[in-house]
């Protein structure tokens, strides 16, 4: 069996209300990225197509790229657009 | 201001920012301000560091109120002390900036009739 | 602050400056300011009708302190309000730049051992 | 006999000090600017000769160019390098 690593995700603001829930965990291929896990959560969550392909994200409290390469346990946000000020 | 003065910061500046209720807003009664605090702490903590690295000798504080803020109350400040003047109001509008593109806070208006809409300070959404 | 906020104006920017005692500036224990009162009045009202002009909306209040002010206190005080943060910021620093280029006020340094000197912003006297 | 204007200059701060005074009062052609003041200020004072030729000067409350063309009972104000702030 392949090895894969679970990654926790979290939905914020709008997002979170989009798909009704502000978790969910999926598990990935070794080796996934931020874009395959976005692709996953989009699949796993109601209305998941509403989400943007691309929005802004964080993995561990930093923003990171959609190429950023995820590690088991890590915790990603995925970010709606920012509003602070 | 205590906080960031110092007998060789001779200017300091305070950005306030507040709900406004302007001619094009409608009638907004309140923002609902909620973040993912456990990252957003550390970004203040970043952009401040960046601030004083910045500026050499600069000093900065922000703090940021959630949850909901009527209209003409104060959501944000952001306080800087620098040697110089120049330097005092740069490093501050510099954590204005910052704070607005990068830390997770969203806010949601809150309309007199109840209804309610996110906003966000950049219109981009799709990074694609 | 009060006194330039209102429910369309969402981002308020305050200036302070203080004597301060910076590396260079040696044993300074305070700075004496005198003024051209009947003249430094009007030019303050004129700044401020300036900056409103300049950027809409906005409102500003400047308050300097005369006679002794001892190293860390502060000497001017410079408050603006407006719509926009830009233009809060930009405001408030055309006033204070305004104040130190216009404003007949004059500084004389005291140092530690009695020793006193007039210091200017600008070291150009004869403008012939 | 030619008619005159009669002009009330200030010193201030550091040419206060010089001068050892605050107040000239000085009595000029009609049709005397701001320079021929200033010239007679520097004959009439104490260490006149220290006060610079073309100092900041202000009439009446304004900002003023040497060429300005003063009034009976104009108050002329000799302003020394500013320092507000």
């Amino acid at each position: 069996m392949r090895p894969t690593v679970s990654i926790r995700c979290r939905l914020f603001a709008r997002y979170a209300e989009i798909a009704g829930r502000e978790v969910v965990t999926v598990e990935l291929p070794e080796g996934a990225t931020v874009r395959d896990a976005l692709a996953r959560v989009r699949e796993s969550v109601r209305n998941g197509n509403l989400l943007p392909e691309r929005p802004l994200a964080a993995v561990n409290h930093t923003h990171v790229l959609p190429d950023h390469v995820l590690a088991d346990g890590d915790e990603l946000a995925l970010l709606p657009p920012l509003a602070g000020g | 201001m205590n906080g960031v003065s110092g007998p060789g910061r001779g200017g300091a500046t305070v950005f306030v920012g507040s709900v406004r209720r302007g001619p094009d807003d409608g009638p907004v009664v309140a923002i609902q301000y909620s973040a993912y605090e456990e990252m957003a702490e550390p970004e203040f903590a970043r952009i401040v560091a960046e601030a004083s690295e910045k500026w050499p000798d600069a000093r900065a504080l922000v703090q940021h109120r959630l949850g909901r803020i009527a209209t003409g109350e104060a959501s944000i400040a952001v306080v800087c002390a620098a040697p110089h003047r120049a330097d005092a109001f740069a490093a501050c509008r510099y954590v204005v900036e910052q704070v607005k593109e990068r830390v997770p806070i969203w806010k949601k208006e809150v309309f007199e009739d109840g209804v309610e809409r996110w906003r966000a300070n950049s219109p981009v959404e799709d990074r694609g």
